[in-house]
């Protein structure tokens, strides 16, 4: 404890217990102070932890030890904070961002009658995740890994009143404990291969000796911790709870479902990436669920019209971006992108929270429009996100995407990487895609908002606006610390990020490789371009095209349009057949065979009781015989046994 | 022999009557059977040299129970059993049955324990002056007990004839 | 120690019993202020004893002669595997009797049902409390049976509708295990007078009797059916649901929270130190039995629409995951499970005594007659939720700690075991919040439904203290394991039933010393493991 | 001769008439009649055995056993004199005050 790292996810648990326990009885205005005040405070704390940190050079690290959580024999799990370069960047974002959105929801949360609970939540959340970014222990990460599932789960069913909200939040909730069961189980293989959780004792061990791990148990390991990512991170095969939490608050959707807990996931793979990098056949299959999560949450993406539900495809889709990152071993460009997409997602979700504060709850996008004039800072920070997720130069979306593009082509894992770069590059086009669809269906045009509600719209208050503007700034120049050698730039951030993860190699040498980078950058702009001229076309231009192709194709455009019925798929193979055999456990096995068979020794002894109880009857006679039976009986015991 | 000669016919007729006590319809004739039952086994009594026991079993068997016994049968105006006669139970099957095995147990452990006669028996053996020197000697324990009970019996048998009529009622409304 | 403090903890519950029997006065105040004084009292005798608690082996030993001639003597001590539940059990009686504070008095009519009452609670703390010290296989009997006593007549006076079915199921089925026990038990009694010549009933001793396999395997079973039946393993909890559905609430808390431990507590200390090899052939087959109880139960669970029938299966499926850890017979799992059987007392006391108070409240315990009332009763399911979060092992509460080690014991014998066990959570977690969704979520469906009242003072009185419990081993479970970690980790190294502290040993008339006792357990287990490797 | 096997024997006979008796007849002054029949029998054995050892206490007990039977019977008839009264009932197989009425 010699240092204050450990005061930097204290701060919000601070905040929770007291708006929490007591929260009720304050006045709002104090509540909102005590719930953005100390993240902010936890933030300065992270920046000046990182000031340090950088004082202590490359392999510097600040770790603070609280006391001993678990001890069981040689297995031992401390409570401690590892601030190093890798958790500096998740600290910073988490608390920034968060601090960010807390400021955002003062303002949007204000007249709820539950404004207390929403921050000892949101609070609560906050502890959560700087707990599993700083955490050095695989366990201690678990708990905040869980912390995070449980306040989505609190968040998304925050107002509880109306049961689809409360059914999405479960629905979060169970999903991501199926992740959690794998990442469980992955834990408990590395306890008995390695014998320890704690993150940098499992690498030196590793280092110290390599035989620890067989590959075959290395692939199993990192599998199942990617089944915990793909949960938490809403990937293919279980995305599917991320859409329906859109029912919460859309800060809380901008917060957790898109700039930091979603994200976890990939800080995990990376943390972990010394695992990872042993077992070839995992960082394969990262890359191909990454890439495919991608391109196929982004063809959903195309047909939503609920403005959250296309922002929440888009949140899938660009996490595949960084699971693709992180599975050919690129992590620090995941890493990059994630903090990258922290910003203008967060930018996004929030602009979409004012648009939707001042449609009074309209969030359907084909009731939108003309918003410019109404709303200019919505407006212009809305188009600076949505360039920036396109991936238009020089904004940050551009270095970060293009980078993952990049090293997935030429990825060390070999040729399969130009399958990963086609892929992600034609979800590059339809991202650009359907944002500016978004973005040019809502914002220009005429209103299509019927008339009370069109009086109604307004400008958002400061506290909200001036969130937007500060994470429209980070969104613009958050991409420089980042600019690749290619383009003059000398890549600091993967520089700063260097001494955690594993070096792999690239397949090209030094030459071809500035070649082909250059054709790819321009590809990647044309993409963008295309995508982009094509959402004009069809959405500013001609307006009758959709309407054209939807008739043409129906059945692809329902199919679509109801996420490819994904959710009933699930419904049918698991869902139903869960309940059915509980019934059927429960009805007929217990009820009928196990206690049947109770049932059946009780009926025995009953009926032998009958039988027996003829020999009652009440008549002395009977008495007499039975009698003189047994004494007869116990006379040839004595006078025979005797012989 | 004259042991003998009185012995087997003795024995005989006590089987008999014995048997006529059991099987017979009638509750007084089988009364009076088991008076003659009891009148001839005073006559084995006495050809055991037990001469007391004899006597009393004759004045207080035959005249004492079996005159209450009549007494109770004529009382309770009592009928032959006719529908019990009427065919063979399973019931009685087992008693023979069971009756028939007693006595083969019973006489196997009266062959294997047999006991020798002694050569000669004492002079007072069986005399009256020996059976109350004992009563009073080494059994007078016994013989107060005895007393007691008969106490208890008397006291006993008026109670529950005289409670009756008290508490028929009560017991009628039991059933 | 100079005075014999456990002997005190395990009889002032009965002296307090007949106290309140005893007692002249009829005040229903009265009585209840001197049970819960008594109550009190041994809980902090049992924190006491628990702070100084501490090292690998058996403390506080108490050994006195009792029925000499059959060598039965009265042993008593605590260690690892016992400390946490007799404060766990002393912890859990006053919360129960501040759960059942006013509902004793509407069911009974006069002080002297109260006084009953109060006297019964008293006598199944003492039972239970000497089921857990005992270490004479007789003497442990003798309070194993006693327990059932005042709980026959806790369920069948004050219990439900149908109590007096429910009672009696649940007796009947607890007496044949037990009698298979005995049988058993007076088994190896004579087997061990066979070899030595002596009579003893010290399980120190009779772990070394040496055994025909035949008729081991026989014994093992009859153990393991009269534990199975009272923790209960599937298929032996048919008695379960309706034993614990039909008891008072304060009834069902000791019943699930406290005397199936002693069954699971049985495992620990009789069955795998008295059978140590066949236990290591065998926990393939229990292991499975139990993970068949922990996703059976869970599934069943889910479907339910009754809470009182709810938690009972899951508290079933949750036996079954402790079972799992204690035959996976490693240091993570015996561990898990000895924490957890704390644990899940703790938390399926707080289920039931919540369901009771909504009981209380609206009358009924059917899920559909609810719906939307967490608006309505916020401190009420608040405290649902973190009792919830408890028992689907959230880290942080005390949940999670006991199963991660259970778990990570479970792996250390067989991979498939571990993910079983670690679906076990999923699948609570699907079916408690399920529950908790239907029962609170959403608008208020019942006109009666909008006017409950949220908790009172008494009601927070038991409850706080539970969650506070609940964090207490969730963030600082270090002090616990720290306390019966060497003791377990000495008992997975040899199985023996209890190690006597040297110092104790010299001054004893006890003919081996412990060193001996190890040596001969180990040989016997060498020797018989090719036994069971023909019954494999 | 006549050994005290014979009396033995004659003894036994007549204990399992007795025992016969009381086993199979429905009145209850015959089985109480069919029980002296027993009781003489065993009288029979006392006095044989006496003879036999040549001790006098054999006489003993028959003449207590005689007072007993005197008590019994008085007793007994008593009683059955009782619940003929009552229930105009000789029969054993209408005594049935004490059993259960659900199972009957």
């Amino acid at each position: 404890m010699d240092n204050v790292i450990w005061i930097i996810p204290l701060l919000p648990l601070v905040g929770f217990l007291i708006n929490g326990l007591v929260g009720r009885r304050l006045p709002d205005r104090l509540v909102a102070i005590i719930g953005v005040s100390l993240p902010v405070a936890s933030f300065f704390i992270a920046v000046w932890s990182f000031l340090e940190l950088l004082k202590l050079g490359d392999e510097g690290v600040l770790t603070s030890t609280l006391y001993t959580w678990i001890v069981s024999g040689d297995f031992v799990v401390n409570l401690t904070f590892r601030f190093d370069q890798l958790s500096a960047v998740m600290a910073l974002v988490v608390s920034g961002v968060g601090s960010a959105i807390h400021l955002y929801s003062a303002g949007y949360m204000h007249d709820d009658k539950s404004f207390s609970r929403y921050f000892s939540y949101l609070n609560l959340f906050l502890f959560s995740m700087l707990v599993l970014v700083l955490a050095e222990d695989l366990v201690l990460l678990f708990l905040g890994w869980e912390g995070v599932g449980l306040c989505s789960y609190l968040l998304i069913g925050f107002w509880f009143d109306d049961m689809e909200n409360a059914k999405a939040g479960k629905k979060a909730f169970i999903v991501n404990r199926i992740g959690d069961l794998g990442f469980f189980v992955g834990m408990a293989l590395i306890v008995i291969t390695i014998g320890t959780l704690n993150v940098p004792e499992m690498k030196n061990l590793l280092e110290a000796n390599p035989g620890l791990l067989t590959a075959g148990m290395a692939t199993a390991i990192t599998l199942f911790l990617f089944v915990g990512a793909t949960g938490k991170s809403a990937q293919i095969p279980l995305y599917i709870w991320l859409p329906d939490a859109m029912a919460g608050p859309t800060p809380v959707s901008a917060l957790i479902h898109a700039a930091t807990m979603v994200t976890a996931g990939v800080y995990m793979i990376a943390r972990l990436g010394f695992l990872y990098v042993l077992s070839p056949t995992t960082m394969i299959i990262v890359a191909l669920i990454g890439s495919l999560t991608a391109l196929y949450a982004a063809t959903i993406g195309m047909a939503q019209n609920d403005i959250k539900k296309v922002l929440a495809y888009s949140t899938i889709s660009q996490l595949g971006y960084m699971f693709m990152a992180v599975g050919v071993g690129a992590f620090a460009s995941g890493i990059f992108h994630l903090m990258t997409h922290a910003f203008f997602k967060a930018l996004l979700f929030l602009g979409a929270g004012s648009v939707i504060h001042a449609m009074s709850g309209e969030q359907d996008i084909r009731n939108m429009g003309g918003l410019r004039k109404k709303m200019p800072i919505t407006f212009w920070t809305f188009l600076v996100a949505t360039l920036t997720i396109s991936g238009i130069p020089p904004l940050a979306g551009f270095f970060s995407k293009d980078e993952i593009l990049w090293k997935a082509f030429s990825t060390h894992l070999g040729s399969i990487g130009i399958l990963f770069w086609a892929i992600g590059l034609l979800s590059a086009v339809i991202t650009a895609f359907y944002m500016f669809r978004l973005f040019f269906v809502a914002f220009t045009g005429e209103s299509r908002a019927s008339e009370d509600v069109k009086k109604h719209i307004h400008e958002s208050p400061f506290s909200m606006t001036s969130v937007l503007i500060l994470l429209g700034i980070f969104s613009v120049i958050g991409g420089f610390i980042g600019v690749p050698e290619l383009l003059g730039g000398s890549n600091h951030f993967e520089h700063f990020l260097a001494p955690i993860f594993p070096h792999l190699g690239s397949r090209f040498d030094a030459h071809s490789a500035h070649t082909w980078e250059i054709i790819l950058l321009a590809l990647s702009l044309v993409a963008a371009a295309s995508g982009i001229f094509l959402a004009y076309l069809m959405y500013v231009k001609k307006t009758d095209i959709p309407k054209v192709f939807v008739k043409k194709y129906n059945a692809l455009y329902q199919l679509v349009y109801d996420k490819y019925r994904i959710d009933e798929l699930y419904g049918a193979i698991f869902i139903r057949p869960f309940f059915v055999l509980g019934v059927i456990f429960s009805s007929i096995v217990d009820s009928w065979i196990i206690d049947g068979i109770v049932r059946i020794v009780t009926m025995a002894t009953a009926k032998l009781g009958r039988l027996f109880m003829s020999f009652q009857g009440g008549d002395v006679r009977v008495y007499g015989r039975v009698l003189l039976g047994g004494l007869l009986l116990i006379l040839i015991i004595v006078v025979f046994g005797r012989v | 022999m004259i042991e003998m000669i009185i012995f087997y016919p003795t024995a005989a007729i006590v089987i008999l009557f014995s048997l006529m006590v059991v099987l017979h319809k009638s509750p007084i004739r089988s009364a009076l059977f088991l008076l003659g039952t009891l009148f001839f086994m005073a006559f084995i009594f006495a050809l055991l040299s037990a001469h007391f026991v004899a006597v009393i079993q004759i004045l207080v068997y035959a005249g004492g129970i079996i005159v209450l016994i009549l007494f109770a049968i004529m009382l309770l105006n009592l009928q032959k059993e006719d529908s019990e006669y009427d065919h063979i139970s399973l019931g009685k099957v087992i008693s023979l049955g069971l009756g028939g095995f007693l006595f083969l147990i019973i006489s196997i452990v009266f062959f294997k324990m047999y006991p020798g006669h002694s050569s000669e028996l004492p002079a007072n053996f069986g005399t009256i002056e020996e059976v109350g020197r004992l009563m009073v000697t080494d059994y007078v324990f016994a013989f107060e007990a005895i007393s007691l009970l008969i106490i208890a019996s008397l006291v006993g048998g008026v109670v529950l004839v005289r409670g009756l009529i008290n508490s028929k009622s009560k017991l009628k409304k039991l059933k | 120690m100079d005075w014999p403090i456990l002997s005190v903890i395990i009889f002032l519950p009965f002296l307090g019993s007949l106290v309140v029997a005893l007692f002249p006065g009829e005040s229903k105040k009265v009585l209840k202020g001197t049970a819960m004084f008594f109550m009190l009292a041994n809980l902090a005798l049992a924190v006491y004893l628990f702070i100084d608690f501490g090292g690998d082996g058996i403390k506080y030993m108490e050994r006195m002669p009792w029925i000499t001639t059959l060598g039965i003597d009265y042993i008593i001590g605590v260690d690892a595997l016992n400390i946490l539940m007799i404060l766990v059990t002393t912890f859990l009686f006053p919360i129960a009797l501040i759960a059942g504070w006013n509902r004793i008095d509407e069911r009974g009519k006069a002080g002297e049902s109260v006084k009953l009452y109060l006297a019964l609670l008293l006598g199944l703390e003492a039972a239970l409390l000497g089921a857990y010290a005992a270490l004479d296989i007789f003497l442990f009997y003798i309070f194993y049976e006693a327990m059932l006593i005042p709980m026959y007549f806790i369920i069948g006076l004050f219990g439900g509708e149908r109590r007096k079915y429910a009672t009696t199921r649940f007796v009947i089925y607890t007496i044949i295990g037990s009698l298979l026990m005995l049988v058993a038990i007076l088994v190896i009694y004579f087997e061990y007078h066979g070899a030595t010549g002596q009579f003893t009933g010290d399980i120190a001793k009779l772990s070394t009797v040496a055994f025909s396999p035949g008729i081991k395997v026989f014994l093992f079973f009859a153990f393991i059916i009269a534990f199975g039946i009272k923790s209960p393993l599937w298929p032996l909890h048919s008695w379960m649901p309706d034993a614990y559905v039909q008891s008072p609430s304060s009834g069902s808390v000791l019943l699930a929270g406290l005397m199936s431990k002693v069954g699971i507590y049985g495992f620990i200390r009789f069955v795998i130190p008295l059978f140590h090899d066949l236990s290591l052939a065998y926990a393939p087959l229990i292991m499975a039995l139990a993970a068949v109880a922990v996703i059976y139960g869970a599934m069943i669970a889910t479907v339910q629409q009754e809470l009182k029938r709810m938690v009972a299966f899951f508290s079933f499926s949750h036996v079954g995951m402790i079972l799992i850890g204690i035959f996976s017979m490693n240091n993570f799992g015996v561990e898990g499970a000895v924490l957890q059987m704390a644990n899940h007392a703790i938390v399926v006391s707080a289920f039931f005594i919540i369901i009771g108070i909504i009981n209380d409240r609206s009358k009924t315990t059917d899920i559909n007659d609810f719906g939307g009332i967490g608006a309505v009763v916020p401190k009420l399911s608040t405290i649902f939720m973190i009792t919830i979060l408890a028992a689907v092992g959230l880290p942080g509460l005390n949940g999670f700690v006991a199963e991660l080690l259970i778990i990570l014991g479970a792996f250390k014998s067989s991979i498939l075991f571990g993910i079983l066990v670690a679906s076990g959570a999923l699948l609570g977690a699907i079916c408690m919040l399920w529950m908790y969704e239907r029962v609170f979520f959403g608008k208020v469906t019942k006109k009666a439904n909008s006017s409950i009242k949220d908790l009172s003072i008494r009601e927070l009185a038991a409850l706080i203290p539970l969650i506070i419990i609940m964090f207490w081993i969730g963030l600082f479970p270090g002090y616990i394991l720290n306390k019966i970690g060497p003791g377990i980790e000495k008992y997975t190294t040899d199985f023996s039933p209890y190690t006597e502290i040297i110092e104790i040993d010299e001054n004893a008339t006890y003919d081996s010393n412990p060193t001996d006792l190890i040596n001969t357990t180990s040989n016997n287990s060498k020797l018989e493991n090719s036994d069971a490797g023909g019954l494999r | 001769m006549i050994t005290t096997t014979h009396y033995l024997v004659l003894a036994a006979i007549i204990f399992a008439i007795g025992c016969f008796g009381v086993l199979t007849r429905r009145n209850l002054l015959v089985m109480l009649m069919s029980v002296e029949l027993m009781l003489n029998s065993a009288n029979l054995t006392f006095v044989a055995f006496a003879k036999s050892l040549g001790d006098t206490s054999g006489h003993i007990f028959p003449i207590f056993i005689m007072t007993v039977a005197a008590c019994e019977v008085a007793v007994g008839l008593a009683i059955i004199i009782t619940i003929f009264r009552m229930s105009k009932i000789s029969d054993v197989l209408g005594l049935t005050f004490m059993k259960d009425i659900k199972s009957g």
